[in-house]
């Protein structure tokens, strides 16, 4: 069982990215490919926690315990996850604004039709 | 073996496996119920889990999702209640189902911790939970007859 | 080990849930109905993150992931649907 | 989707799944003792009396990413009000008033007042518990949009007067510019956490700039994110175009 587990989260962040990717390419629907994104983001927020657990390891947040009482994961993992998720919303609110402005200006919002109306 | 977080891994595990399932499949009516089920099984299990891992911080987890996973689901009541098709499963024995679990979980805690400003904090989960989930049924029971424009 | 074992198994139900989510929410073609699968795969994102010790991040993906994304989403669609709708009946 | 995109995306989507897979292997073990930079950090921010490591992290061992990435969100939401905005072809419709459950609007307006205290309680309580400025704002943002699932938009508008929100969101950010300006006017580097005492560990007042710095970034997230709702809304409830004859 604890080989499996070393290795277990990335194999789940990375099948979590790859399905994220596949949803993105093949998507009929912009704001279906504006949800995909956000899957494809969320595997790098769980490699990226994985990255900085420590086994029996708690929160970094010292308001209901004694410092160095017990072991802490690390905590610049998780700033740079909490910076992640944050960019992240607005990035998919700029994207979910552009889509709009597409289907306001083309009528679609299949990726494939607006490849059409270049010709 | 600490039974709090295998409790809470149960709770996890069939809870979310069923709210999963039902998210996925079925009429939009019973998706949206499905989610407002989602709340109602996972609140008590991060309770389980600010035990069970023996840290109070991690109850604001579960205060933060008992207030707004009933914000999400009259969302999705709102705006998905122009679908055309009317008929409105509602799934009373449900929701009373998972509102017992809320309670029976919160007063396992109760008695846990002992009376203090902790269980003042955990009995304020608890309502805040119960209620949201039981007017999230009511709304998506019928709550939005006639939303047009709104 | 005795107590570890709770902890690794209760981290692969969250792991197993995060994939089973995040499939869902890939294969939903509907955008309407795959901003009700976010809005379930971001709170089982939240609690992956309280079990790897983060509520930091957990608190932040409960307030983004589950309730403002999707909120977000479902008004694109709403808009969308509105606009293709608003020739035959004004709204 | 015609044959050749598919096999290319599946031959691509093959190549990468085995080189991150690879990758994986190498990796090191999950749950290992090894964080060389996660016990400095903590050792910096216990130095700091600052009971958050992960608020120490972001707003005073990092405090210029943290400024990097508030200006990310302010450009974000200005781009949405850009593309957002109501073009010449379109006139606001007023949405006819929404009827609502009784039961459903008392749940609403009475928990309002119950999310924003706790949006106010997470922001204040950044650098102590978990919480901090970015989730505290989001959820003082959408607690203020109960009133439109509890009443109706119209209800919404009156409440939430937008130039307020825009102003407060630029204010905020410049406040957070200000406090880092401040330490670099008292000779230390640019928001360096060197200019106010850091007080007793685990108290409301400690850790020096670090809650200046969260209430900042926690007011702007706040009126970030009800600009952007307010965006999105409009043009999903309000904003129609002409119909072209």
């Amino acid at each position: 069982m604890s080989t499996v587990m070393h290795v277990l989260p990335y194999l789940v962040a990375v099948y979590v990215f790859l399905t994220g990717c596949y949803g993105l390419a093949t998507s009929r629907n912009l704001v279906h490919a504006v949800g995909c994104l956000a899957v494809c983001q969320s595997a790098t927020y769980v490699l990226l926690l994985a990255v900085g657990y420590r086994d029996g390891g708690t929160a970094p947040v010292f308001s209901d315990i004694r410092p160095g009482s017990r072991p802490v994961v690390d905590p610049v993992v998780q700033a740079l996850t909490l910076t992640d998720i944050v960019v992240g919303a607005t990035v998919t609110a700029l994207l979910l604004a552009l889509v709009l402005q597409i289907a306001k200006r083309h009528g679609t919002v299949d990726p494939d039709e607006l490849r059409e109306l270049r010709g | 073996m600490n039974g709090w977080i295998l409790a809470a891994g149960i709770v996890l595990g069939g809870g979310g496996a069923a709210a999963l399932w039902g998210v996925t499949t079925g009429p939009p009516a019973r998706r949206v119920i499905a989610q407002n089920l989602t709340t109602s099984a996972v609140c008590p299990a991060l309770l389980l889990f600010a035990q069970g891992y023996g840290r109070p911080a991690y109850v604001d987890l579960a205060l933060l999702l008992a207030l707004l996973g009933p914000v999400g689901t009259l969302v999705f009541a709102r705006l998905l209640s122009g679908e055309p098709e009317r008929e409105r499963t509602s799934a009373w024995g449900l929701t009373w189902a998972a509102a017992a679990l809320g309670a029976a979980v919160v007063v396992a805690l109760c008695v846990a911790g002992g009376p203090g400003r902790a269980m003042v904090k955990l009995l304020a989960i608890g309502v805040l939970l119960i209620g949201g989930n039981l007017i999230a049924s009511r709304a998506l029971a019928g709550g939005f007859q006639g939303v047009r424009g709104g | 080990m005795g107590g570890g074992d709770v902890y690794d198994a209760v981290i692969v139900v969250a792991l197993l849930l995060v994939a089973a989510s995040a499939t869902a929410a890939v294969v939903q073609r509907d955008p309407a109905r795959q901003a009700l699968v976010l809005s379930f795969s971001g709170v089982v994102l939240a609690t992956l993150f309280t079990v790897l010790q983060a509520p930091d991040v957990g608190l932040s993906q409960l307030a983004v992931g589950s309730a403002l994304t999707p909120l977000l989403i479902m008004l694109s669609v709403r808009k969308i649907r509105r606009r293709g709708r608003s020739k035959e009946d004004t709204r | 989707m015609n044959r050749l995109r598919l096999w290319l995306l599946a031959l691509g989507g093959a190549g990468l799944a085995a080189l991150l897979v690879a990758a994986c292997l190498d990796l090191p073990g999950f749950g290992g003792r090894r964080h060389p930079y996660g016990d400095r950090a903590v050792h910096a921010s216990l130095a700091r009396h600052t009971a958050n490591t992960i608020a120490s992290v972001n707003f005073d061992q990092r405090a210029y990413d943290t400024l990097g990435e508030m200006s990310i969100l302010f450009a974000a939401v200005l781009g949405c009000a850009v593309l957002l905005r109501q073009a010449r072809d379109e006139h606001r419709a007023r949405p006819r008033p929404a009827e609502v459950a009784r039961p459903v609007r008392r749940y609403a307006l009475l928990a309002l007042p119950v999310a924003l205290v706790t949006g106010l309680y997470v922001i204040a309580h950044g650098q102590l518990s978990p919480g901090g400025g970015f989730q505290g704002g989001v959820v003082a943002a959408t607690a203020l949009h109960l009133l439109y699932l509890g009443a109706d938009y119209s209800a919404l508008e009156r409440v939430r007067p937008l130039g307020v929100h825009e102003i407060s969101d630029a204010v905020a950010v410049c406040a957070y510019v200000v406090l880092g300006l401040a330490s670099v006017l008292a000779g230390t580097a640019f928001l360096a956490n060197t200019l106010l005492p850091y007080g007793t560990f685990n108290t409301l007042s400690s850790g020096g700039s670090v809650p200046l710095l969260n209430a900042a970034v926690g007011m702007e997230v706040a009126s970030a994110v009800v600009v952007l709702l307010a965006h999105f809304i409009d043009q999903a409830v309000e904003i129609e175009e002409e119909h072209r004859s």
